[in-house]
């Protein structure tokens, strides 16, 4: 078994090195392409060769270390990086789905005139990404953890001129810094306790140091990784973000909002399930938050006008189902399902992409009709896409989000199974109403360009994986327990499966009588507009955050503690010129100060004699 | 003798410039510049010995140590001597001479001879402080450095930089008048418990003082490192210290002056107050709280720009204070590395506002905006700096903050978790700064062309982004420069695994 | 004939030679030249006369102090001598009558110095107080001369009535008058115990009148402004010391501080006068006013000196290390006062702060000169004016006087602010660019400033020579 | 033998009533009088301590001290005189109130 550590460690270096290549060369736009794809195919056909190499084996573990960090007294920190069937997926799915991406935005930004800029930041988001996912420790994972903040702020607000782009860029970057804190307190507390940072020896230790029984500490460690988690992959508290988000180019929206960053909570909690085994009811706590999510993510869609702010929402409610699986203990039917969801979800923003690429940048489905006559490819992509996403059988998604069901039926919380079929039905309901209202119906706009031949490679690529994706890699076998737990009954069993053809004739019947547009009474009127904005989460946080803060600032501009030193200042030119008032010229006066001195001092000499 | 040399340079150099300017305008520039490179010349035996043999720094804390009789009725010497802390902070101190040397290259035209004698009598002056060993000295030092600042900013600084010099130099005075004060109660009673007479900080430190004075001597030293620090009441100096300074006394000001207070609190608080101290930490900790979000909410307000980034030093200096007085080796280590990283993170976005400035005359972010558009390699260079500043993992300013954090944390948790938000803060201004200058239109005036970055400071700032990088990435050297074990600091705990 | 009067001869021969010059002829250089040989001779004699052997009389004491203060007296006015050629030429009046009524009073400082007894002490004083208010209303046709002449002859006068009154009623208490009779208490008791209080108050009164103290302290921005230039340098630095040396020495040799009401006085008068002194400096113009207050405040900080002698414990094992202290805070406040007023007579059209704005970039030399002595003032270390008041902190904090220590800090704080004001003029960008040329630095005033240079920055930096020096007096 | 607080009190009466004169009076010519009568009122107490200490030795220093304050008390009035001739040369009135102009 020849070691492939090496190989293991250039796989996060090689998007730094072409970054930093771009960074100080300005080469021709070609360069520049090939270059930047080349690194990540690289990446990920190194990846696909550890595949091939690990495919058969379960417990493979190969570790590399890039060099000393941090060693002070007890804190000793490596650039470790450790590669186990978890990481192996996680690295194919990344490099795999990014190179495709870069492949696509070759395409889709050939117009922009700061290409350059463009996939550095790419090349840089997708080397943090590796290296979150390939740290042997907390603080590596850390570091790749703003480094993937850091690229999604820059990427989202790539168009700088428009000042939107850039309030959803801080936006974007400030939910998620709030996550990060959360979990660099859980990282201080973890360390203070366990006396470590690697992942390996925390999972070991933790259970040696704390024990079910009194697991307070072990169960705020979990929560403050889950605030990470929670902020990074917009869930419940913090996920108002991503809809904003789509203020980037839309291969950034899917390579980073689809595919990777979001998922970079899912793997957190994934790879450190030792620890959070030790807190079930944090554990109860994700299983609720995603649920939760799903549901508002899906019924967000459901009202949303524009193309890219469904997909987003479709994303949150997806990440909500991974959740949910985490939280019922099924960490590899959540893996398999961000696998597939990465494929069929890239699917559709690509498409997307491509569908506003030669609208040119028209986002408002509503205005879109009748496409599929005069775009075959991306109406095919489209097609497949959603399907996957309503999860009819034999597509990637039916597979992945039945497992989930089923592990949820197995866990034993039937109400969140509810739930959960509620919130399949309705993702059915919305993915069908966008294929309706995009591509059937009379046509409106006309595209006048189609996407270019990368754009439609990526496209083919990405149909085929959405479909075949349903072939789970032997590694995660091992992570998961039997499948298909036989006290299903039989109700548990097929609802699943019939449930997306009810949501999609409902939706069809829908669309035939053109009601989607209109909605007739007030009430439907309120909840369309609540839905829409997200549950208000915005106007929320607005009201309890932002403008109490903003008032108090704004309350303390010229710095208080300013005042009292001005304050000073005042009272010693009050003092001056009360001195100076005696200084009057006047001749007697100057005698009198000498009789009045004589006179004081008797006084104070004989009070002094009285007191005694 | 070379300790005394590394002073004297400076010294001459300064003179040196000022009468050259009689004979041609830019002369004094290219003799400051000499003069500073010369200053190299007696640290480079320390290169060899820090490359080399380790050993020798294991074994005495003092790597050079000189010392001459000065005034003999109160046995008071010249006492120089070089350790590992003041290493670093002499090489910080000679870089950021350096960068405010290309600060000021273009930008003073008048009267240039005084200005580089002033630039170079300051750098003296700190130097000097990060030497001295003999307290008196180190006072002296303390207040002769601020006699130059003075002038540099009254004479070429911005609008009103008269009030500013003043308040400047009153505020650090009113502290040094105290360390006067806590300087002699210091050796005054330790001649009366010991009745040896000595302002040798060495022998203060073999046997400190006890009874119920020294709380008061700790506090009156504190509160002048304090002053300088700057933490939170005595703070309202430093914005209009900054706005008004020119750029290369802004430089030195943020690089270097705030660092003689951290240095002092870690060289001479801790170790001489042993029990003292411990009862002042809980006090400047929560000072140092809520320094960090009194300086991140008033940064968060501000329209000039250089005030944001001068009151976002505030809040940095609050996290040096929280390391140094949580008496835990990661916290002290990070202290040390956030003065490095912030002294070179800020000192550029000073530099870089300076170069705004020069190009547009204004400091007020709303008429500043679309920078990137015309100026894409100073936008490029402002957003690294920005980012940097608020504590992005890979760059100094992380590794500072999370080792105080994680070192706090074990002692004081809740005051950790406030600090810890302190890191949310410090991204919202550190992203309005970006935003309001890089981003968005451009509402400034289209016609001139405006020139990008010249070569001279694309370099400059270029070896600052190598630097903030190398100590993000590799800052092992550092720590093992700092001679932790002994600085006789009574550590609390470092020892893990013990349960809350 | 005890050797120790010559210098104080030889001062008086140079008046009377002075005066017999007058009847015959009137020329200025020939009583500058005969004052300046007299002032020459007294220096050596007294130099000469540095460790002669102690001795003391009825009427005087000469031991190593007085001699030592009379060298530092006899240098202080030599300095001032210097410039007083070039500065009467500016005078229309007539010349000569200066140089003698400056050698009188230079005599009744000298003689006050070593006065033992109270006759002696108030011959001297009255001399010098006379010859003074001639300097001072000099100019027979300035209004402000006159005023300032008539407002010091009363002022003076009622001082010394107070003095005298004081004294008269120690003496009628223990039936002597001179300093050291006051330790021993006779027998006969005249007078209730409380008596020598009331005295001591009526002395206090005298000398905080003539040491410009707080209470006391209106006429000396007065007598500054209106005052020639000349006469204030002497009034600010000649009979300022001897006066402070007789109260050191009538408070030493009388062991005053046993009474607890004159510790308290002393500290009300100096935490006051050091407080209010800084704190009427603060936005004076006037740069003669300017320095009046200053002179306030630091005879505020001298006045400590007295506070510290209630034990003579060896502080730091150096015997009599008050009286050190003092001397070295005298020797460096004169040379820096007469500094600040020699940089005054070399600028002499300037007087308030606008008028100086910009100095500095048209006559650097004098600035950089001003600003040294200005910080020495301040007491910005590598100064003598620290070194100075370290070494006051050092003796002050050695005896726990926290609450003095206290205001010393305040007072010094507001004090700097009004120093810094007149830095932050000096280097003021000048509006027109002819403002400074009717000043011509010649060759001797050149050498003087270098001379104070030398004196206020070596000392400052190298001060161990010149405590060395005064711990052998002392010692 | 008088006893002697009464010498001490018709000395401070005397004394005080020259300090009223001095402050009272606008005049200058009166408060040189005034001067005088403090001046006097001190003679008393020199003259008197001489006279009650005179029992053990011969403590005539009372009388010299009399003598010398009787001289610099004329020597200062005479100075005090010619400062008032040069007053009313310049300003025709002896009134100190209207010499204000050195103020700050």
């Amino acid at each position: 078994m020849t070691n492939y550590s090496n190989l293991l460690s250039l796989i996060p270096l090689l998007p730094i090195l072409s970054a930093v290549i771009l960074l100080f060369s300005n080469p021709s736009r070609l360069w520049v392409s090939i270059l930047a794809v080349g690194s990540i195919t690289s990446v990920a056909l190194i990846s696909s060769f550890l595949n091939y190499v690990y495919w058969q084996q379960t417990d493979f573990i190969l570790k590399a270390s890039l060099g000393n960090w941090i060693s002070i007294a007890e804190l000793s920190i490596s650039f470790g990086l450790y590669l186990d069937s978890l990481s192996l997926v996680m690295i194919t799915i990344i490099s795999g789905v990014g190179a495709l991406i870069h492949l696509y935005s070759t395409g889709f930004m050939s117009q922009d005139k700061s290409f350059k800029r463009y996939f550095i930041y790419l090349n840089l988001f997708v080397s943090a990404m590796l290296f979150l996912v390939l740290a042997d420790n907390l603080l590596l994972l850390y570091l790749g953890w703003e480094g993937v903040g850091l690229c999604s702020y820059l990427l989202i607000g790539f168009w700088y001129q428009d000042k939107n782009n850039n309030l959803a860029a801080n936006k974007a970057f400030l939910m998620t810094r709030i996550g990060d804190t959360a979990m660099a307190i859980g990282l201080f507390l973890l360390f203070t306790h366990l006396g470590t940072l690697d992942i390996q020896e925390i999972q070991v230790k933790a259970h040696t140091v704390w024990s079910l029984s009194d697991n307070t500490i072990a169960s705020i460690c979990c929560l403050l990784l889950l605030g990470g988690a929670v902020g990074k992959s917009a869930q419940f508290p913090l996920q108002n973000w991503l809809p904003d988000a789509m203020a980037g180019p839309t291969p950034v929206s899917a390579l980073i909002h689809a595919a990777t960053m979001v998922t970079a909570g899912i793997y957190l909690i994934a790879r450190n399930s030792q620890l959070f085994q030790l807190a079930p009811d944090v554990l109860y706590v994700i299983a609720l938050i995603g649920t939760f999510t799903l549901l508002l993510g899906a019924s967000a869609a459901m009202v949303q006008s524009d193309l890219k702010r469904i997909l987003a929402y479709s994303t949150i409610s997806q990440l909500g189902y991974m959740f949910l699986a985490l939280g019922v203990g099924a960490s590899a039917s959540a893996v398999f399902h961000l696998m597939t969801h990465a494929f069929f979800k890239a699917l559709l923003f690509l498409s997307a992409g491509a569908l506003i690429y030669s609208l040119h940048h028209e986002h408002n489905i509503f205005k879109m009709g009748g496409l599929f006559k005069k775009l075959p490819v991306v109406t095919v992509s489209f097609a497949i896409g959603c399907s996957a996403l309503a999860s009819l059988p034999f597509t990637s998604g039916f597979f992945s989000k039945e497992l989930i069901l089923e592990q949820v039926v197995a866990s034993g919380h039937i109400t969140l199974w509810w739930a959960a079929v509620l919130g399949a039905f309705i993702t059915a309901f919305y993915s069908a109403r966008l294929f309706f209202i995009v591509f059937l119906g009379q046509a409106q706009l006309s595209p006048d360009t189609t996407p270019t031949k990368s754009m439609s490679l990526a496209l083919i690529i990405l149909c085929l994986f959405s479909l075949l994706g349903g072939v789970q890699p032997s590694g995660l076998i091992s992570l998961m327990p039997p499948l298909h737990a036989d006290n299903l009954t039989n109700l548990q069993h097929w609802l699943p499966i019939i449930l997306p053809f009810i949501a999609i004739s409902f939706a069809w019947w829908i669309f035939k009588k053109s009601q989607f547009g209109r909605t007739h009474t007030s009430l439907l009127q309120g909840i369309h507009q609540l839905l829409k904005s997200g549950w208000a989460f915005d106007h929320i946080y607005q009201t309890i955050f932002i403008q109490p803060f903003k008032y108090l600032c704004q309350l303390n501009q010229y710095d208080v503690i300013d005042l009292f030193y001005r304050f000073i200042e005042k009272v010693s030119c009050i003092l001056n010129n009360t001195f100076s008032q005696f200084q009057n010229g006047q001749l007697r006066s100057y005698n009198a100060s000498l009789v009045i001195f004589c006179i004081l001092a008797f006084a104070w000499f004989i009070s002094g004699e009285l007191i005694k | 003798m070379s300790l005394f040399i590394l002073l004297l340079i400076p010294l001459l150099g300064g003179v040196l410039a000022w009468f050259s300017q009689r004979f041609d305008a830019n002369l004094p520039k290219r003799i400051t510049f000499i003069s500073l490179l010369m200053c190299w010349l007696p640290l480079i035996p320390l290169f060899h010995t820090m490359l080399f043999d380790g050993a020798s720094l294991k074994k005495s804390q003092w790597l050079i140590n000189e010392s001459f009789n000065w005034i003999s009725i109160f046995n008071i010497k010249a006492h120089l001597a070089l350790d590992g802390l003041s290493f670093l902070l002499i090489v910080l101190t000679l870089l950021m001479a350096l960068v405010a040397l290309s600060a000021a290259w273009h930008e003073i035209k008048q009267r240039t001879g005084f200005f580089y004698f002033n630039l170079l009598w300051t750098i003296a002056g700190v130097l000097g402080v990060f030497l001295a060993i003999d307290l008196f000295l180190f006072f002296v030092f303390w207040e002769v450095m601020l006699v130059p600042m003075y002038f540099l900013i009254s004479i070429w600084g911005h609008e009103n930089k008269h009030y500013a010099a003043i308040k400047f130099f009153i505020f650090t005075q009113a502290g040094g008048l105290l360390m006067l004060l806590s300087l002699c109660g210091l050796v005054g009673i330790h001649y009366q418990q010991t009745g040896v007479l000595t302002f040798d900080y060495i022998l203060l430190m073999q046997n400190p003082i006890t009874g119920d004075f020294p709380f008061w001597i700790a506090l009156g030293f504190t509160i002048s490192f304090l002053v300088k620090l700057p933490a939170l009441p005595f703070h309202s100096w430093l914005p209009d210290a900054h706005t008004q300074a020119p750029t290369a006394a802004s430089v030195i000001l943020a690089a270097v002056l705030l660092k003689t207070g951290g240095y002092g609190i870690i060289r001479f608080v801790l170790p001489l107050f042993p029990e003292a101290s411990i009862q002042l930490a809980p006090f400047m900790m929560l000072i140092g709280v809520i320094g960090i979000i009194y300086g991140a909410m008033m940064a968060f307000v501000q329209t000039d720009l250089k005030r944001l980034v001068a009151y976002s030093s505030v809040s940095h200096m609050g996290f040096v204070l929280l390391g140094c007085f949580a008496f835990n080796i990661y916290a002290l280590q990070g202290a040390v590395m956030q003065m490095l990283a912030h002294g070179i993170s800020t000192s550029a976005l000073f530099f870089l506002v300076g170069m705004i400035q020069h190009r547009y005359h204004t400091r007020d972010l709303n008429k500043l905006g679309g920078l990137w558009i015309n100026l894409p390699k100073l936008s490029a260079f402002g957003l690294f700096f920005g980012i940097a500043s608020l504590g992005m993992p890979g760059l100094g300013n992380f590794i500072a903050e999370f080792l105080i954090l994680v070192g706090s944390f074990e002692q004081y948790p809740i005051i950790t978790v406030f600090a810890t938000s302190g890191l949310i803060l410090a991204a919202v201004y550190s992203l309005l700064l970006i935003y309001k200058t890089f981003f968005g239109k451009v509402n400034s005036p289209q016609n001139i062309k405006i020139p990008d970055t010249n070569t001279k400071e694309w370099f400059t700032l270029i070896t600052m982004c190598f630097i903030l990088i190398y100590l993000g990435l590799h800052p092992q050297p550092i720590f093992d420069l700092v001679p932790i074990k002994l600085m006789n600091i009574a550590f609390v705990s470092f020892s893990m695994g013990v349960s809350l | 004939m005890n050797v120790h009067f010559y210098p104080s001869f030889i001062v008086m021969f140079g008046a009377l030679f002075i005066l017999i010059q007058l009847c015959f002829v009137r020329s200025q250089f020939l009583a500058y030249f005969i004052s300046g040989i007299s002032l020459l001779l007294a220096l050596l004699m007294q130099l000469f006369l540095q460790n002669q052997t102690s001795s003391t009389e009825t009427l005087f004491t000469f031991n190593a102090q007085t001699s030592f203060i009379s060298l530092l007296l006899l240098m202080i006015v030599g300095l001032i001598w210097a410039q007083l050629y070039n500065w009467l030429k500016t005078l229309n009046e007539h010349k000569e009558e200066y140089y003698l009524l400056f050698l009188l009073s230079t005599l009744g400082g000298l003689i006050m110095v070593a006065s033992n007894h109270f006759s002696s002490f108030f011959m001297g004083l009255e001399l010098m107080s006379l010859s003074f208010v001639g300097l001072i209303a000099y100019c027979g046709h300035d209004k402000k001369a006159q005023e300032a002449g008539i407002k010091y002859l009363i002022l003076s006068a009622i001082a010394s009535a107070f003095i005298l009154m004081g004294a008269a009623i120690l003496y009628l208490q223990f039936g002597s008058l001179s300093f050291t009779a006051l330790l021993h208490i006779t027998s006969t008791q005249l007078l209730p115990a409380w008596a020598i209080l009331c005295a001591i108050i009526f002395i206090f009164t005298g000398l905080f009148f003539k040491l410009s103290l707080v209470p006391c302290h209106l006429w000396v921005a007065d007598l500054f402004e209106g005052a020639p230039l000349v006469t204030s340098a002497m009034l600010a630095t000649l009979s300022k010391l001897s006066v402070f040396i007789v109260l050191w020495r009538l408070v030493t040799l009388g062991n005053w501080q046993q009474y607890q009401l004159i510790i308290d006085v002393l500290s009300i008068v100096a935490v006051s006068s050091m407080f209010i002194g800084n704190c009427l400096g603060l936005l004076q113009k006037n740069l003669l006013r300017l320095i009046a207050y200053s002179s306030i405040a630091h005879f505020g900080y001298l006045l400590i000196v007295l506070l510290l002698i209630n034990n003579h414990s060896m502080t730091f094992s150096i015997q009599n290390f008050n009286e050190q202290i003092m001397l070295f805070y005298l020797v460096a406040y004169l040379f820096t006062l007469v500094g600040v007023f020699s940089i005054f007579i070399q600028i002499p059209k300037i007087k308030t702060l606008d008028e100086l704005s910009g100095l500095f970039w048209q006559k650097p030399f004098i600035a950089i000169t001003l600003m040294l002595l200005m910080l020495s003032l301040a007491g910005i270390p590598l100064t003598l004016g620290f070194m100075a008041k370290f070494y006051l902190v050092m003796a002050a904090v050695s005896q726990q006087l926290w609450l003095v220590l206290a205001a010393l800090v305040i007072s010094s704080i507001i004090g700097m602010f009004y120093y810094l004001r007149v830095i932050m003029a000096l280097i003021k960008t000048p509006t027109d660019k002819a403002k400074f040329n009717h000043i011509n630095v010649d060759g001797n005033a050149l050498s003087l400033n270098i001379l104070i240079i030398f004196l206020v920055i070596g000392f400052g930096i190298f001060p161990s020579s010149l405590s060395q020096f005064i711990q052998q007096i002392t010692g | 033998m008088i006893p002697v607080s009464w010498i001490l009190f018709l000395s401070l009466s005397l004394f005080s009533i020259g300090i009223f004169g001095v402050l009272a009076r606008r005049n200058l010519l009166f408060i040189l009088i005034s001067l005088e009568l403090m001046l006097n009122a001190v003679v008393i107490l020199f003259i008197a301590g001489s006279r009650y200490h005179s029992s053990s030795i011969a403590n005539s220093d009372g009388q010299i001290m009399y003598l010398l304050v009787l001289t610099l008390a004329a020597s200062e009035i005479a100075v005090g005189l010619s400062l008032v001739i040069s007053m009313y040369r310049q300003h025709h009135h002896l009134d100190i109130d209207k010499l204000n102009k050195l103020r700050d």
